[in-house]
Parts: structure tokens; C-alpha cells; sequence
């Protein structure tokens, strides 16, 4: 046990001291949670055992190999041991010692990366293709992930198709997102960010899901207690406190910023039909346009399957894969659960109105019609 | 260490030069890299259980997954259990073990030299094969027919037009129903929220508790309800539909019995097809005293499909 | 002339009528009486399923299941006279897949409580499009039962 | 005199004969349907190579588009499948089949002094099986392609829209037989056709890793088909056993993924190890230290590696207990490891080291796995991998293992054989070369990988966030040098092929029985029964002046015996 024993010094040691957080260095990045601290130190440590080893067999292997390396016409030594079993032993039970310190170590912070504290803030994450969605306890719903400072939190991870993980590097917490189970994670911020996207910390989606899981990031953006409440109340409303009218320029964009993975509005090709001109297509008569062959005019209209092209938007974001749109492939995720019919509005009103919009998404129109209400059809 | 001790004095007898010259001149069935008849048939017979042990991992997996269902799932085993007939399982295991003695008997005469015997005997074997698969064939057919399949059309009544186009569908679209999808958008008093808003609750609450996507929440699945198989009308279609004791997930039941059994159905139909070359060469007298390592391994790969199904009965069959 | 440790007859002879060349003769009585001691197994191993002892069941069929496999293995498949490798690799993988099955029962028991419940969502969508009124879709109710 | 020298190949080798297997019969058929192990081992190495080939332009491809933040030459959906391809074709095609079915088929019976392997036929099938397995493989590319990552996750494989899905896994389970047959082949050999005096503790250290890696082979690849097997059941049937919205567990078939696949990366580097203990021995003229350790090593690997597969599910919903057990099991991976490390350093000491092309990949190799083999400890802790988990740090890591152990072993011993393969020479001086540009590109790709994984850059992305950019960017110009040391290998290959001087039977001093026989070797490998000596004894070794060739001259044991050590 001889060689653990520093390894349980120096974690005594320095876990003793309260956790703070650890600066970004040549491995890693800035720690801003209460556990960053832990796992840094057994990665450092495990780095400098890395060194060690590493520095000895390669210093050694150098050293031989000019001290021997034979030039022509040298004879064959024949002079070197070929076994030694006390060598051979310590080089056995040695590292072994040092593994068994590792691991105890490992397991240990482990522990505490896994076990919430009682006072846990949940908050309910679901992880779909390509996106995550944020709930809160209050109703709200974000796109970031919005959370209190010095507070512990706890992720209740769930996944509406395949597996995704939720990575914070910054906290060094990771999780696997299950479908047909609940995952969680926790940790506790001490470095608050603001709400500025930019400077919010990165969160990845760490198990591949296919095309877009490159893009399935976000910002978690941390707020003194406080301003967190303020912001968690404003949230819960942001839809109803909108009035109708200018409902789809105030929430259709921000809706639009998810649909705007798979679909554009200024026609480019997308992993979704554009929208430009969505409105026309679904209201003139004429041309095939889905993958069996039938038109729009044949599904939407008094006595069909939809009575108004609303209500065939609204489907086709509740239940996507119903009635396909030649020539693309059964890829969008049901919004079920996540939009709800003021939410439908704004983009149905949105895409009434796409002359209004850059390619972006933004509105462009300065002044809102305050008079001439957009007329929803 | 005592077969490398005997692996070793087997070399050294063999190795000797010039008596794998005249081995090799006498028995025509020794390929040239073996020195002694001997060589060869330890050689074959290692091979063979090696490969007889890639087979139990083979079927090993299954059974981890069998095992790991029933852990899940208790319930379900026990009540589906009582949809296989037993008589059916009964009578098959006894057809293979039967068919094993002949087997094992066509070595014993390929090994003292009785060509006819043997012929009897593989031919038995491969009758015991085909009524194993025959009895098998009834047993299938009765279960689609009372709609006990695996996967989603377990659920679908069959005999409507309906339900035979979605059956259809079903078996070729992968399935890609959103799995967390209907979970309440603003849940009302949901377990989480009662966490946050309870903190003294221990955080394993949420995961018994049904928060879970529509349909996914309840709590826990009575258990005595599973065990009354006796009032089960076995023979409608669609009888386990009405059955209100049904538990959750019960296709999974029949989806690791079609993949266990379909498994080692193939494995008797190889069987057949090489127990139908070693009876067309027997025919032909290659088999002798001498030379009768096909058949030996042979034998022991039909062994080992026995041997599988002795574990597959109990499991699937004589659930309590 | 089969030798007591190796099965393979090394003296290189052509064998006699009596014996093969190579391998062990294993009687035919030996092979009938293994072969009956399965069947009464199988009839013995169906009866118990009717005597309910509980959480033994599963180990009492599974008990028989391992002796009967052992005489197949032991004397139908010659083990008791073959070569000791050819047990170990035998036994060995067995032990692998036992392990294999611990480990996984283990993890899945102790996971187990993270799953959710109730009827998955595509058999649930079945029930709902097709058996309406089929008794398992009470489970649809969700979280008020 | 027991003396160093470099061949000087340009005299003739007296021993050569001029009937050798490979001019033992002659046409395409004779090659398509040879049962010689020796041909079968050439055309796996040819296959082998052209698959690495296939498998390194992919790379290429991927590292070009990871150049820069955003799209740089392709779209998502191609990157995806771009690394799929890579990382299925270098696992499945390329590194398991490399160093046990290419240069084991050509080397263990040579080694141990058998006419061929104990199945022939066998031998010739897994062969075939492998041919057909890429055959799917390739063929999944025209039916749509597939991209789920090379360990076929569920439920993502079973949903994706690419069509190449089934073609694949039907090509891997075939692949995984080939494997299988292999492995089962050498078992037998080992076992049974060993000459005498060949004892187990005689044998060359490349067979005992052949021999444990063989056992692997066959208990896990098994799995591997099973779990293949049902995923494609479940993509044509549904039959839901590892779906979650059938009720299904994602985490079971992950438990039977990593159930084979973590032997496979011991699958990978055991053999590796086998030729590095070879060729660390023969190039420092010098017996390996602590032969029986490293053995047992081997054979400790092989038990060790069927128990610690949850090593890679720390966090995916695995429970706690598990986590624990299989981290604690993990680490005792690394004590073989260690004893083999450590023997193999300290062969150098008081050896006679030749720096010939071999020995530089033997260097290289100890140099790169004491990195990636340590930094498997980080991510066998289990708090760090919480952090490190699906980062470019496990890729660095892999990459460390497979391609700057495994697969730079296989290509030293390839160089090794080389001469005995096909009975040429190569330019040492261009090998040489190429192996350290190889080394540097090596290093600076991955080195830069183990920064962006703990910086946080997880892996099987497309797109990243732009502080990355200067280590991708590091990175894509080390994987350019890195194809063209690996260009300039192939130039000196096919150099010696089209002019390369003849290569005496022994260039480099060898003691084992394969250097015992002709190069290229005679089809029946051995025309009398060999001398099984000590393998490792380098003081029978003589130049031989007239034949310009070592010697190993059996003679020469007994008076060193006497006279203790001799200078
Ligand atoms: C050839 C292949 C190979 C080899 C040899 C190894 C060797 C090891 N690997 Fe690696 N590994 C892979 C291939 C390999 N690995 C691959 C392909 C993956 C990722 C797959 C994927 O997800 O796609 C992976 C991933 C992987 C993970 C999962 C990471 C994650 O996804 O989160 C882990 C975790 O435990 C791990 C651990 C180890 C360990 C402990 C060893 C040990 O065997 C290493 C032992 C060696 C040494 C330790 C060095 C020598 C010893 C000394 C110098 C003595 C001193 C040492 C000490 C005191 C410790 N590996
Ligand atoms: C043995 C296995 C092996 C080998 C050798 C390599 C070799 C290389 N790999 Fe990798 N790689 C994997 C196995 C391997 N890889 C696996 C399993 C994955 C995971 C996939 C997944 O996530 O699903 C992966 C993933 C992977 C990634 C991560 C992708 C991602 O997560 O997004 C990257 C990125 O840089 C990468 C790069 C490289 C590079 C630059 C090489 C280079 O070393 C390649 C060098 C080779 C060449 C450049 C070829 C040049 C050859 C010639 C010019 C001629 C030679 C011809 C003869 C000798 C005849 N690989
Ligand atoms: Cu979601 Cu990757
Ligand atoms: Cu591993």
C-alpha cells in the first residue's frame, strides 16, 4: 500500500479545503461547479502517475538504446539476466497498488457526482432529434438551459426517440438519455453567467443521434438566485403575454429558431420543405405533392381530411410523418407536448407573413401594424 | 496439465518420421499435416468443441436475454407461460432425446463397423428431427393463429382487413414511435414538481412513480393477477385482448420465445441437412472402425441442439 | 486397446472389429440407460411445475435442466472419456456465459426502477387504434388510474 | 563469431531453393483455392491492406471536413457516415483480421514447425467468409450507406433511414464467423501440431498471443453475431427486444455490444504484443526478459478482457453496483500490461540493438502504447470518465491503442516477415523514413485529441465550436503526414517487390524456427523434422561469411553453456 499513501494524503488533503472552483488549464477547462473540483484533482493526479510511468519507460527505453545499440561488426552480449522475480513482482504489485488507489479514489468521487443532495431544483429536460427542451417546475420552457447559482440542480433527463447524453464540460457532468427510462444529473453552479447566450456554458449532446447531434448544443446560463426567480416567472408567460396580433412576429420567430434546422424561408434546400410560399402551395389547388402521389387539394379543404390548411399545420407538427411531402424522408420529430395552440398560431401567422421575414428569420418590418391586425384565415 | 503431458507423448509418437510415412500409406483418410490417425481425430474433436462452445455463447446471449426479460418482467413470464402448450413441449423434448440415442447409438455402430445399423440409426435421427419440427410447425401455426406473436401486431386483432394490412405494415416499417413524447407538457401535480417542491423526498421517488410518457405511468403491475391460466380461452384470436389480467408488455414474452426457439429451430434444420450427408456417405461406406470422425461430430452437434432445448422447456414452458 | 489416460489409440494398428482405431466405445446399455434417466427427468421436471413452491420452481427446473444436460454431456457426448481440454472448453464457456447472465440480471435489478411502466407506447398506440376496448388498455389511463 | 552484421543481401542465399510456395504451382485458381496456410496468410494481408487503405482515406475525408468549424467539404448526413465507414471498416476489417489471420496464418505453423494449420480447408473458408463479409460491407455503401457509428447503437440503428444497415450487419456477422474459424484453427494447431520438443514453454511469445487471442476470438465473437443477428430482426420484424418503444432496453444491447467488443480491442493488441515481443528479441540479439510473464500475461489478458465491458457504459443508465465492479475489474487489465511493458524495456538492457525498420516500429510501439494505454486509466476512473466520456479524449485513446499499437505493431511485423514473405528486401533506409514520419504525424493527430477531449469536444461531431478549430487543425495536418509516411511504406514496399535484392533465410538473426527454413519458404514449410531449441537464444546465431547469413548453429549451445558468458 506504500504507494497509495501519498495518493491519500494529497486527496485528504486538498478535499478538505472547501471545493472551489478550478481555472481553465492546458487540460481542461474552467470548472464552475461544486464537483469540477474533485475531478480535476483525480485527473491531475492520474495525469501525474501517467508522467511518471511514461517518463520511466521511455526514458529507459532511450537510454538502452543508445547505451547498446550495436554498430557493425559488434559482437552479440550475452551477458544480460533474462529473468528476476522480485523485479518482476514489484512491477506486478506496484502498479496494481496504484490501480487499487485509483480506483477507490475514482469511486469515491464518483459517489458524489451521482448522489443529488436533498434540496435539489429539478428541472425536466427532454432530450428529441436535434433539440432539447427545458421545463420547469412553474411551466416554463426554455431553450437554454436557465438555472440558479449556488443552488443544487437536478436534470430529470428523458428522450423521445433515441439516446442522447447531456454534457456540461464546464461542471464535468455527463449523463445518457434513455428512452423508456428517467436518467438524472445534478450539480451546483457557483459561477453565475448572466443571461447573454454567449457567455453561458457550452452543453453538448454527447451520444451520437444521427445527423443533427452536432448540433443538438446549448448554453447553460447561470443567474444569482434572485434574478433567477424574476426570470422563471417571466418565462412561465411569455406566450400569453404577448397579444394576439403580434403574435407572429414576437413568438413566431422565436419558435422558428428550432423548425429553422430543417426548413428555410428563403427557398434554400433544407432537410424540410422551405416554407417560401408554404401559404400559396397549400391554398392553390393543383399539383402532386406528397410521396403517394396526392396534392395538397386533396387533403385540405371543407370536408377532407383537413378543413383549413391551419389545421394541416397543425397536424403535420403533431404527427409529421402522417402525410409526406415528396421528396423528403420521414425525419421531423412530433412537437407534441412542446407547442401548444398559441404557439401553432404564431407559426402559422408567421408563415402568412413571410415577406416580412429575412432569411434569418428576423422580422424586418419596423413599425407593427397596429392598426391593420394580421387577419388569421 | 495432465492432457499436455498426454498431448505431448501422442506428439512424440507421432512425429517419429518414418512411422508417419507409413501411416499416411495406410489409412488413405489422413491428410498430409498429420503425422497419426490419432492426431487427426484429437484434432477434429478439439475443433469441434470449440465450435460446440462458440454455439453456447451463441445461444448464451439469448438466455442473458431471457434472463434479463424475466428480471424486467416477472409477471409476464408467468402468465404467458400458460399460452405454450405443455403436452406439445412435453412430447418434442422426449422426440429429441430420443433422437439423441440414435445418434449417439449410429457412433456406437460407426465405431464397430455396422454400416446398416448406423443408416438405421441416422435415418431415426433424422425422423426425430422432423417430427421435432413438424410438432413445432403445429405449435407455430397455433400461436399466429391466436395472434400470440411478437411485436406490435400482438396487439391488433387479426381476421379484419384492418389488421391484416397493418400486420403487413408493421413487420417491414421500423418502429419509431417518439417514446417520451406525450409526457405532460405542463404536468400537473407531477411527481418532479412534488420533489422540488418536497425536498425531505428521496430522489428514487420519480422512478417508480409514473411520470412517464402517456401510458407508460401506472404504478406497479399487480402480480397475483398474472397466474389464472386455466380460465384463458386459448383458441380465439384475439382472446389475450380481452383478457383482463393481462399484464404490460406480454409480446415480449413471445418475442424472446420466437427468437430462442426460431434459433434453435435453424439449428435442427442444419442438423437435418448434415445428418442427410453423413447418411448418403454411410450409404456410400466411408464410415469404418477406422474413419468415423464425421459422424462422431456430427453427433456431437446434434448433442448440443438437444442439450439447448433441455434448458429452452423448463424456461419457456413450466413457468409456475 | 484404448489407453486409460488418452482416448486416441496410439499403436498405430488398424483397428479389429471389436474397436475403433481411435475414440471410446461407449456400450449401448450405457446409452439406453442415459437415455431413460432423461425421460424421467422430463416427466419429473413437468410434474413439479404443479407443485407450487413459490420462488424454487424456476431453481428446481432449472436444476433438473443442469442434470440432464451433464448426462448428455457426459455420456452421450463421450466427455467422461475424452480428452480433459475438451471438458474445460466446455465447462469454460459455460462459465463465461454464466458470468455474462450475473453481471447483466444484475445490473437490470438494480436499474430496473428507472424504466418506465405500463404498456410502450407502440403497443399502446395498437391498443388504442385497434382493441379499444381491450382490458390491457386500462394502462392508458396513465397516472390516474 | 557471434557478431552483428547488416544482411548484405545481394549474394545469393545458398539455402534458398528455388521451389517455394509461392512458385509452387502457378495461376489464379491455384491461389483462389489453396489450402496453403502461408498463400492464404499472403492474400489476407493483401485484402488486409487494401481495406486499411479504404479505411485511412476515409479518415482523411473526415479529418479534411473537421478542418474547420460548419461545413467544409461535406454535409452532415456524409460526415456521419464517413466515420461509421472508417471506424467499421478499420475494426471489422482491418485490425481484427490483420495480425492474427494475415500474419498468424503466414507465421504460427512456420513457427512452431507444422506442415500447415490443423483445418486447411477451414482456413481457406475464413478466408472466403472475410472476402464475402466486405463484399456486404462494400455493398451497403450502394445500398444508402449507414451511419450509426461503428458500435450500431440501438435504438439509432434500428431507426435510421439509411439503407445500408442490413447489408452491413449481415457483412459484420460474416466477418465475425471468419474470425471465429480462425480463431479455432490456431487453437487446434497449437494444441495439436506442435512438433516434439515444441513444448508450451518453448513456444515464441507470438503464439502464445496468437493462442490467447484465439480464445477470445472464439468465446466472444459468438455474441457479437447474436446481437447482429437480432438487430436485424428488429429492423426487418420488430420483433423489439432491444427497443424502447416496444418496451425493449437500449442498455441490454449495449451490454451485449461491449460483451464482444471489448475483447475485441484485446483481439486487437495481444498479437501486437506477440510480434513486439519478437521483435524487441530478435532486433536487440538479446533473450526476452521474463519470458514466462509475459505468456501468462497473455493468457491473463484474454481472461480479464470477458469481464470488464461496462467500462464503456459508465454512463449509460448502467447502475451504480456495475459501475463500480467493472471500473475495479478494469484496472487489473493494467497489471498484464504493465509486466509486459516493463519486460519488454528491459530486454533492451545490455542487448545488441540493431535500429533496422522493425525495430523502429517496436520502439514506436512502446513509446505510443505506454500513452494510450495510460490514458485508459483516466477513463477507466470512474469520476473522470464522467468528464471524458465520448470525448476526443477516447478517441485519442483508441486511436493510441489501435492504430499506434495494434495496427503499428502489424506493420513492424510486417516489415519483419517481409523478407521472409515474399523472399525480397526492402530499402531499410526508406522504411526507416517512413516509419518516423509515420511516428510524428501519429503524434501530432492524436496528441491534439487528448486536449480537445478534456477540453470538452465530444466525439462524432460534425460541427464544432470554433476555440477547437487550432487542435483540429494540428490534428488534419498530423493525419496528412501521417499518409505519407504511410505513402512512402508502400513505395518501399512495392520497390522490393519490383527490385528489392534477395533476401537470405535469415536477414535479421532470428532464432525461431520459421528463420530456420528457406524465404520464401518451401510449400511444405519443413522437409525434415526441425530442431526446437530455445527460441530466444541469440548466442547460437552466427554470421556465416560465405553465405553472407545468419546461422543458428545448435552446436554453439552447448559451449556457450559451458563457458557462462561470452563477449
Ligand atoms: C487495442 C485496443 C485497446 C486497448 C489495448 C485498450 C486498453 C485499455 N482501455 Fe480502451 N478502448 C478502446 C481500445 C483499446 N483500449 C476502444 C476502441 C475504445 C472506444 C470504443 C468506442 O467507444 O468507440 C476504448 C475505450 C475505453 C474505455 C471507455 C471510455 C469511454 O467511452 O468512456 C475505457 C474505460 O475504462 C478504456 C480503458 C482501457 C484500459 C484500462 C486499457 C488497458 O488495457 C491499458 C493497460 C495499459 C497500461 C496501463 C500501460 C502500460 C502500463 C504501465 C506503463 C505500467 C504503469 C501503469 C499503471 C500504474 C496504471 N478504454
Ligand atoms: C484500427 C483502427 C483505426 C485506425 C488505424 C484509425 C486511423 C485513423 N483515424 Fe480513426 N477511428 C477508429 C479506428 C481507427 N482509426 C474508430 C473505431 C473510430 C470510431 C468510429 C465511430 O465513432 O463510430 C475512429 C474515429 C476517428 C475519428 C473521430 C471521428 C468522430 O468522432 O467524429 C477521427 C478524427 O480525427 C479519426 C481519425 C483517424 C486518422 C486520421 C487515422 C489515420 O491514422 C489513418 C492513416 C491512414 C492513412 C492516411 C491511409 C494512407 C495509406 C496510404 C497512403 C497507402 C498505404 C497502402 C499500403 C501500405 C499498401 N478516426
Ligand atoms: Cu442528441 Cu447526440
Ligand atoms: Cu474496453
Amino acid at each position: 500500500m506504500l504507494c497509495t499513501v501519498p495518493l491519500i494524503i494529497a486527496q485528504s488533503a486538498l478535499s478538505a479545503a472547501t471545493p472551489a472552483v478550478t481555472p481553465a488549464d492546458f487540460w481542461l477547462p474552467i470548472g464552475a461547479s461544486v464537483q469540477a473540483h474533485n475531478v480535476d484533482l483525480m485527473f491531475n493526479i492520474i495525469n501525474y502517475i501517467c508522467y511518471f510511468f511514461f517518463v520511466v519507460v521511455v526514458a529507459m527505453m532511450a537510454v538502452f538504446v543508445v547505451k547498446y545499440h550495436a554498430k557493425r561488426g559488434t559482437h552479440i552480449r550475452t551477458d544480460g539476466i533474462t529473468h528476476h522475480t522480485i523485479l518482476e513482482l514489484s512491477w506486478s504489485v506496484i502498479p496494481l497498488l496504484i490501480c487499487i488507489g485509483i480506483f477507490f479514489f475514482g469511486f469515491r468521487g464518483y459517489i458524489d457526482l451521482i448522489t443529488p443532495p436533498k434540496n435539489c431544483f429539478d428541472v425536466n429536460v427532454t432530450a428529441f432529434k436535434w433539440g432539447w427542451q427545458f421545463k420547469y417546475p412553474n411551466g416554463a420552457q426554455s431553450d437554454n438551459l436557465v438555472v440558479p447559482s449556488d443552488q443544487p440542480i437536478r436534470l430529470v433527463l428523458r428522450s423521445n426517440d433515441v439516446l442522447h447524453a447531456c454534457f456540461i464540460p464546464a461542471f464535468r457532468v455527463k449523463k445518457d438519455i434513455v428512452p423508456g427510462r428517467v436518467t438524472s444529473l445534478w450539480f451546483e453552479c457557483r459561477i453565475p453567467t448572466g443571461l447573454e447566450e454567449k457567455d453561458g456554458y457550452h452543453l453538448f449532446c454527447a451520444e451520437y443521434c444521427g445527423m443533427g447531434h452536432s448540433d443538438m448544443n446549448r448554453r447553460v446560463l447561470v443567474l444569482p438566485q434572485a434574478e433567477f426567480d424574476a426570470w422563471l416567472v417571466k418565462q412561465a408567460a411569455w406566450l400569453d403575454e404577448i397579444p394576439d396580433e403580434e403574435l407572429y412576429f414576437k413568438a413566431g420567430p422565436k419558435i422558428y429558431a428550432r423548425c429553422s434546422q430543417c426548413h428555410s424561408i428563403d427557398g434554400t434546400d433544407g432537410l424540410g420543405p422551405t416554407w417560401k410560399g408554404i401559404w400559396t402551395r397549400l391554398t392553390t389547388p393543383g399539383g402532386a405533392r406528397f410521396s403517394d402521389g396526392r396534392s395538397y387539394a386533396d387533403l385540405i379543404g371543407a370536408g377532407k381530411e383537413f378543413a383549413t390548411p391551419e389545421e394541416y399545420i397543425r397536424d403535420s407538427i403533431y404527427t409529421p410523418g402522417k402525410h409526406l411531402v415528396a421528396p423528403f424522408g420521414n425525419v421531423m420529430p412530433t412537437f407534441k407536448g412542446q407547442l401548444n395552440d398559441r404557439g401553432i398560431e404564431s407559426i402559422t401567422g408567421m408563415m402568412q407573413h413571410l415577406d416580412e421575414f429575412n432569411a434569418k428569420g428576423v422580422w424586418t418590418k419596423t413599425l407593427p401594424p397596429a392598426t391593420t391586425a394580421p387577419e388569421t384565415k | 496439465m495432465n492432457h499436455i503431458a498426454a498431448d505431448q507423448k501422442s506428439q512424440l509418437a507421432g512425429h517419429d518420421a518414418h512411422a508417419a510415412h507409413g501411416e499416411h500409406a495406410k489409412y488413405p483418410f489422413l491428410a498430409h499435416h498429420f503425422d497419426t490417425p490419432a492426431q487427426q481425430f484429437d484434432s477434429a474433436k478439439l475443433g469441434m468443441w470449440l465450435f460446440l462452445a462458440t454455439e453456447v455463447l451463441f445461444f448464451g446471449a439469448l438466455f442473458v436475454a431471457y434472463a434479463v426479460l424475466r428480471t424486467r418482467f416477472p409477471e409476464v413470464f408467468s402468465y404467458a407461460s400458460h399460452y405454450l402448450d405443455t403436452t406439445m413441449g412435453g412430447i418434442n423434448t422426449a422426440v429429441l432425446i430420443v433422437s439423441s440415442l440414435t445418434m449417439a447409438l449410429g457412433v456406437y455402430f460407426a465405431q464397430r463397423g455396422r454400416k446398416m445399423a448406423l443408416i438405421i440409426c441416422l435415418w431415426l435421427t433424422m425422423a426425430g428431427a422432423a417430427g421435432f419440427l413438424v410438432i413445432k410447425y403445429f405449435e407455430y401455426s397455433h400461436k399466429i393463429h391466436a395472434n400470440l406473436v411478437w411485436g406490435p401486431s400482438f396487439y391488433i386483432p387479426p381476421h379484419d382487413a384492418v389488421g391484416e394490412a397493418e400486420h403487413a405494415a408493421l413487420a417491414h416499417a421500423p418502429a419509431a414511435a417518439p417514446v417520451a413524447v406525450a409526457a405532460p407538457l405542463n404536468p400537473q401535480p407531477s411527481a418532479i414538481q412534488s420533489i422540488g417542491t418536497h425536498p425531505a423526498v428521496d430522489a428514487s421517488v420519480i422512478k417508480a412513480a409514473g411520470s412517464g410518457p402517456r401510458g407508460l405511468g401506472v404504478g406497479a403491475v399487480d402480480h397475483d393477477a398474472a397466474v389464472t391460466h386455466d380460465i384463458i380461452p386459448h383458441d380465439l384470436p384475439q382472446a389475450h385482448l380481452e383478457d383482463a389480467k393481462m399484464p404490460p408488455n406480454t409480446h415480449m414474452f413471445f418475442a424472446i420465445y420466437y427468437a430462442m426457439t426460431g434459433l434453435h429451430g435453424i439449428h435442427v434444420v442444419v442438423g437435418m441437412v448434415v445428418i442427410g450427408i453423413l447418411i448418403y456417405r454411410a450409404t456410400r461406406g466411408d464410415f469404418g472402425p477406422n474413419y468415423y470422425t464425421p459422424v462422431d461430430l456430427v453427433g456431437l452437434y446434434w448433442h448440443i441442439v438437444d442439450l439447448v432445448w433441455i434448458f429452452l422447456f423448463p424456461l419457456f414452458y413450466l413457468i409456475h | 486397446m484404448s489407453h486409460p489416460q488418452s482416448p486416441s489409440n496410439q499403436d498405430g494398428h488398424a483397428a479389429n472389429a471389436g474397436h475403433p482405431l481411435v475414440g471410446h466405445l461407449v456400450p449401448v446399455s450405457t446409452l439406453v440407460a442415459t437415455a431413460s434417466a432423461l425421460l424421467v427427468l422430463t416427466v419429473i421436471t413437468v410434474a413439479v411445475r404443479y407443485i407450487d413452491i413459490g420462488e424454487f420452481n424456476v431453481w428446481v427446473a432449472i436444476g433438473i435442466a443442469v442434470v440432464k444436460a451433464t448426462l448428455v454431456a457426459t455420456f452421450f457426448m463421450h466427455l467422461k472419456w475424452d480428452r480433459p481440454f475438451n471438458l474445460l472448453v466446455f465447462v469454460g464457456c459455460t462459465v463465461f456465459v454464466v458470468l455474462m447472465m450475473a453481471f447483466c440480471v444484475l445490473d437490470t435489478s438494480q436499474y430496473r426502477a428507472t424504466q418506465y411502466t405500463g404498456n410502450p407506447p407502440l403497443a399502446q398506440e395498437k391498443l388504442d387504434a385497434n382493441a379499444p376496448g381491450a382490458p390491457v388498455a386500462r394502462f392508458k389511463t396513465g397516472m390516474n388510474p | 563469431m557471434t557478431t552483428i552484421d547488416t544482411p548484405r543481401p545481394e549474394v545469393l542465399d545458398a539455402t534458398a531453393s528455388e521451389d517455394n510456395y509461392l512458385t509452387h504451382t502457378r495461376g489464379f485458381l491455384s491461389w483462389a483455392l489453396t489450402l496453403d496456410h502461408k498463400r492464404i496468410g499472403v492474400m489476407y494481408m493483401v485484402s488486409v491492406l487494401a481495406s486499411f487503405f479504404v479505411g485511412g482515406v476515409f479518415a482523411l475525408l473526415l479529418r479534411t471536413e473537421l478542418l474547420t468549424p460548419g461545413r467544409t467539404i461535406c454535409s452532415a448526413e456524409t460526415y456521419n457516415q464517413f466515420f461509421t465507414l472508417h471506424g467499421a471498416i478499420m475494426v471489422f476489417l482491418v485490425i481484427i483480421p490483420s495480425i492474427p489471420a494475415a500474419l498468424g496464418n503466414f507465421v504460427l505453423p512456420i513457427m512452431l514447425g507444422a506442415k500447415d494449420v490443423a483445418f486447411p480447408r477451414l482456413n481457406l473458408f475464413s478466408y472466403f467468409l472475410w472476402v464475402a463479409g466486405a463484399a456486404f460491407t462494400l455493398y451497403s455503401l450502394v445500398a444508402g450507406g449507414f451511419d450509426t457509428g461503428w458500435t450500431f447503437y440501438t435504438p439509432y440503428s434500428t431507426t435510421t433511414t439509411t439503407g445500408g444497415v442490413i447489408p452491413v450487419l449481415v457483412g459484420v456477422f460474416v466477418l465475425g464467423f471468419s474470425s471465429i474459424f480462425t480463431g479455432l484453427n490456431f487453437i487446434v494447431t497449437v494444441h495439436k501440431l506442435r512438433p516434439p520438443g515444441m513444448t508450451w514453454f518453448k513456444m515464441p511469445l507470438f503464439l502464445w498471443a496468437l493462442y490467447s487471442t484465439a480464445i477470445m476470438q472464439v468465446l466472444a465473437t459468438p455474441v457479437l453475431a447474436i446481437t447482429l443477428c437480432l438487430l436485424i430482426v428488429e429492423r426487418t420484424m420488430n420483433i423489439g427486444i432491444f427497443n424502447p418503444a416496444m418496451g425493449g432496453d437500449p442498455v441490454l444491447y449495449q451490454h451485449f455490444f461491449w460483451f464482444y467488443s471489448h475483447p475485441a480491442v484485446y483481439i486487437m493488441i495481444v498479437p501486437a504484443m506477440g510480434i513486439i515481443s519478437e521483435l524487441i528479441a530478435v532486433h536487440s540479439h538479446r533473450q526476452i526478459f521474463g519470458y514466462r510473464y509475459i505468456a501468462y500475461s497473455s493468457v491473463a489478458i484474454a481472461m480479464f478482457s470477458f469481464i470488464v465491458w461496462g467500462h464503456h457504459m459508465f454512463l449509460s443508465g448502467q447502475s451504480g453496483l456495475m459501475n463500480t465492479i467493472f471500473s475495479l475489474i478494469s484496472f487489473s487489465v493494467a497489471v498484464p500490461s504493465a509486466v509486459k511493458t516493463f519486460n519488454w524495456t528491459m530486454t533492451l538492457y545490455k542487448g545488441t540493438i540493431s535500429l533496422t525498420a522493425p525495430m523502429l516500429y517496436a520502439l514506436s510501439f512502446l513509446f505510443l502504447f505506454t500513452i494510450g494505454g495510460l490514458t485508459g486509466i483516466h477513463c477507466a476512473t470512474l469520476n473522470t470518465d464522467v468528464h471524458l466520456h465520448d470525448t476526443y479524449f477516447v478517441v485519442a485513446h483508441f486511436h493510441y491503442v489501435m492504430m499506434g499499437s495494434a495496427l503499428i505493431g502489424m506493420i513492424g511485423g510486417l516489415h519483419h516477415w517481409w523478407p521472409k514473405m515474399t523472399g525480397k528486401m526492402y530499402n531499410e533506409k526508406m522504411a526507416c523514413t517512413a516509419c518516423i514520419i509515420v511516428f510524428v504525424g501519429f503524434n501530432l493527430t492524436f496528441f491534439t485529441q487528448f486536449m480537445l477531449g478534456s477540453q470538452g469536444m465530444p466525439r462524432r461531431y460534425y460541427d464544432y465550436q470554433p476555440e477547437f478549430q487550432i487542435y483540429h487543425v494540428i490534428s488534419t495536418i498530423g493525419a496528412y503526414t501521417m499518409a505519407i509516411g504511410f505513402f512512402t511504406t508502400a513505395v518501399c514496399f512495392i520497390q522490393s517487390l519490383m527490385s528489392g535484392p534477395k533476401a537470405p533465410s535469415n536477414p535479421w538473426g532470428g532464432v525461431s524456427l520459421e528463420w530456420q527454413c528457406a524465404s520464401p519458404p518451401p510449400h511444405d514449410n519443413f522437409s525434415t523434422v526441425p530442431h526446437v531449441g530455445n527460441c530466444y537464444d541469440f548466442s547460437v546465431v552466427r554470421w556465416d561469411e560465405k553465405t553472407k547469413n545468419y546461422i543458428v548453429d545448435h552446436k554453439l549451445e552447448l559451449a556457450h553453456a559451458e563457458q557462462g558468458s561470452h563477449r
